[in-house]
């Protein structure tokens, strides 16, 4: 019943404001823009990192002697140890095929063999692209009969790895300010939505009414400017997100999770925003 | 009731009231004169506790100003009426909106908010007014609806801080009248007033206030 | 000299005033008086350009409605002083500061300000209240600032609404009086009030107004 | 003189609003603060991108029967080339060693002789890695006698001439994106902070002062505010830029121009702010 009264009356209280309402909704929608441009880039920039990760191959040498039959026992056991993905077999041969294609030279011609080695390729899942864990997978494919060399391209993990602590380290500060930034903005503007009606809730007050009932319209006027500057900004995100696909043909990815975070966050906010601001006139003497 | 023990007020670094003693019985009506900043303002904002005695303490239908606590506050101002000098209406609702919000704030019905709102606009005289802005009526007809702001809820007791300054002869009779109805039927009325020879002529009690002390 | 022709002003979808013929002469002290919502205000608002015409034309003391652009109307409101009935003092600046304004605004040096505002506040009996912001005055007070602010650049014509409406007697008398002084000295006065006895009293003209229309 | 008092009065009205100024300052300063934030990133990364590009060498093979006399002629003739920077020498044996030094193998010890080549690598001049400038340069220095071959990096070049695309592209989008949402939120700030004081401009247009008279000491108080928030914007990106080194270990590189941008961009906007703010109401009717 009251309730009731408090979401009629902040909504009558949009109206009233007019003009200024549209100001509120419109930094509320850019500041939430932001927080969600942010958040797109930067879980479309991790999503990139760890792709490249999951690039990064373990190749496993062959003795010479090994044969075929043996080969597929050694596949067998690669497969068992724990953090391998898959296992591909590249013989003697095809190493040979891809050398040439890649370096144009034929070694056979100037060598009279062919130097190269059977290996196996191995993918390895996700989580286990860190130093220790490799190591370990490493120790255990060793101690494989058959198995000449391990080798996989620790320079490289390490250059990824050092962009992604750059990157989670830009990340996560960038992030802090623009959720900061969009903090203040949003509770400003409600702040300032109401700084125009403190003659009003002076009168309230006088005439009696509790401080509940004067704040309840606020929360909801708040929550209302919540929800749609958060529409408005979904829409700008769309926008962008558009345009990063067909001017910029970048592979963007939309998180609905994002969509979500970015409307909440807004509506959070919104309906704090108004709880402190209404707080310091219903906190004054009369 | 309405009591002040020794009452002392002053605003800071400005004039306000002095040793004040006063009794108004329920169901009295009493005029509070004296020339402008006298301090009859100042006495009203007291008895609504938009300002508290500095000394002394008064006593309100029961409570006493030394033991109210916030909370208590908007309960008690919802059992008196005030009719303020520069009337406080809020500029960004109607007539009858202004009226029907001291009824919503204690939570009335809606449909006895309609009727009771109607009731006293006509009693007012400004029923044909009642969608109108504050902004867009005279003067007077804007302290008429403060005067119907504060009679709406019925209090025990109501102020009238002034209700009749901007009003021609007419209607200020026919105010008049109805707080005189109104006192009839139980409430107290302290009204304000720098109009000393009217006061006088109501042979009501009247209290003459200068300087911020009771004269007589 | 403010000059009437036939003029006709309505408020959308409210009262107004209808054929309104006046004629105050330069030096002249006319009282308008009417009840509440009668159209006092509202002819005072059209000599102060707040409001237009709709039929009929005004002339002011060479100016007329019809011929006015908006670029004008900030010079021919500077050589009328208005004393609003709600008064409009500015609540962010000190009652010295609100005085001064009008002065300010015409570009008048600083020296010769402080000079005027200090005498007008001694005439109208506020001197002690210079450095107080308009809220922390009582009602009267209140009022005989917005007088002060309305004498001080000492304009041809004064119009004041309802300027005596918050004060008592003794107040009244002493703005009637000064009001008087100022007319003496060749300014026109067009006091709009309630209270017919009041004005009849002066023995000035009266001019009645009701219900938008001139009755006498 | 009117100018001064409209000085006196701009600054009165910001004593006069109090809290409020500072949420606007604190706005203000916060939309700067991005735009900043922006603007040095931007510059930053343009910076790493051009170094990358100048890192690019040509490499002119030379045949096996060049002198070191005739390579001695062949410098000079390509230090003669427009757009070449500087030229180094490396001998057979230098190769041969580098080569040992990366791969861990020694090629005599397998051919019995050392099959690489004598070579000048050759650093371009700044505005010389583009396409057809590469290519034309290739074309004089192939002319050359005693040249075998000279190669260049073209796919390099075209991953960071891509990336530099795509870094253009999103930075000028978020630029403009940036830059407008400053525009709006400052200029939004510096108009509540003029809706609050609607009923005091009404009183004074009928009190007789001019439009002019009545915008001034608005203007004055956006400069104000243009001004404050800007020096607190610089101060966060100072710590920004203090941070991103200390923290992050990054060589962020600061330039005196972006603050002065950052200040002149809040100034012009709180003014124009102010001016359309106020417009509003000397336009209303009365
Ligand atoms: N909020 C305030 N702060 C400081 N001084 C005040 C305040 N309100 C009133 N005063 C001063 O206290 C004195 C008494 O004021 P009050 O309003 O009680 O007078 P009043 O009798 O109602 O006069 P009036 O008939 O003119 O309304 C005056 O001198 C006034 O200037
Ligand atoms: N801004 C407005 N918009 C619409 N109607 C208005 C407006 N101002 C006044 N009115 C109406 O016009 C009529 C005349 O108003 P006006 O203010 O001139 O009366 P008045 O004679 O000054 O009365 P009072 O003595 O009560 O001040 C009234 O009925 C009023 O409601
Ligand atoms: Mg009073
Ligand atoms: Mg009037």
């Amino acid at each position: 019943m009251t309730w009731w009264y408090a979401v009629r009356e902040g909504f009558a209280n949009l109206r009233r404001a007019r003009g200024s309402v549209w100001v509120s909704i419109i930094t509320i929608a850019l500041s939430l823009w932001l927080v969600g441009i942010f958040l797109i880039g930067a879980w479309n920039g991790w999503q990139v990192l760890q792709k490249l990760k999951d690039k990064l191959e373990m190749e496993v040498f062959l003795l010479d002697t090994v044969k075929v039959q043996d080969a597929y026992h050694i596949r067998k056991s690669l497969l068992k140890i724990p953090g391998v993905d898959s296992v591909k077999f590249v013989s003697k041969y095809d190493a040979l095929q891809k050398f040439q294609k890649e370096f144009g030279e034929n070694i056979i011609d100037i060598l009279g063999e062919n130097p190269l080695q059977s290996s196996f390729r191995i993918r390895l899942k996700k989580s286990f692209h860190t130093r220790v864990r490799v190591q370990k997978i490493m120790g255990q494919i060793k101690k494989l009969s058959g198995v000449e060399d391990v080798t996989y391209r620790y320079d490289l993990l390490k250059i990824i790895e050092k962009y992604l602590k750059i990157f989670f380290g830009i990340g996560i500060s960038l992030g802090a300010i623009i959720a900061f930034i969009s903090l203040l903005l949003i509770s400003n503007t409600v702040r300032m939505a109401i700084v125009s009606r403190s003659e009003e809730i002076k009168v309230m007050r006088l005439l009696g009414a509790t401080p509940q009932f004067i704040r309840r319209p606020f929360l909801v006027q708040g929550f209302y400017l919540g929800v749609f500057g958060g529409i408005l900004s979904l829409f700008l995100l769309l926008v962008v997100i558009w345009a990063a696909r067909h001017e910029l043909s970048l592979q963007i990815l939309n998180a609905r999770e994002i969509f979500g975070f970015v409307m909440g966050w807004g509506i959070i906010l919104g309906v704090l925003g108004s709880w402190r601001a209404i707080g310091k006139y219903l906190k004054e003497e009369i | 009731m309405v009591r002040f023990f020794n009452v002392s007020f002053s605003y800071p670094r400005s004039a306000g009231v002095e040793n004040i003693n006063l009794y108004v019985k329920n169901g009295e009506f009493v005029f509070l004169t004296g020339p402008s900043g006298a301090g009859k303002s100042t006495v009203l904002k007291l008895i609504y506790l938009e300002e508290f005695p500095q000394r002394g303490n008064i006593l309100l239908d029961g409570y006493n100003t030394q033991e109210i606590t916030r909370k208590d506050i908007p309960y008690i101002r919802r059992k008196i009426g005030m009719v303020f000098q520069d009337f406080r209406l809020l500029r960004d609702r109607n007539v009858f909106e202004n009226i029907a919000f001291a009824l919503r704030i204690i939570g009335v019905r809606r449909s006895r908010i309609n009727k009771r709102v109607l009731e006293i606009l006509r009693d007012v005289g400004l029923s044909h007014k009642k969608l109108k802005m504050p902004q867009a009526l005279s003067g007077g007809e804007q302290q008429r609806v403060a005067i119907a702001r504060a009679l709406v809820n019925e209090p025990f007791v109501i102020l009238a801080d002034e209700p009749t300054g901007n009003l021609d002869e007419e209607n200020r009779e026919e105010i008049l009248a109805l707080l005189h109805k109104i006192n009839e039927r139980g409430t107290s009325i302290i009204m304000a007033t720098h109009n000393y020879e009217m006061a006088k002529k109501t042979g009501r009690r009247v209290i003459r206030i200068d300087k911020g002390k009771i004269i007589s």
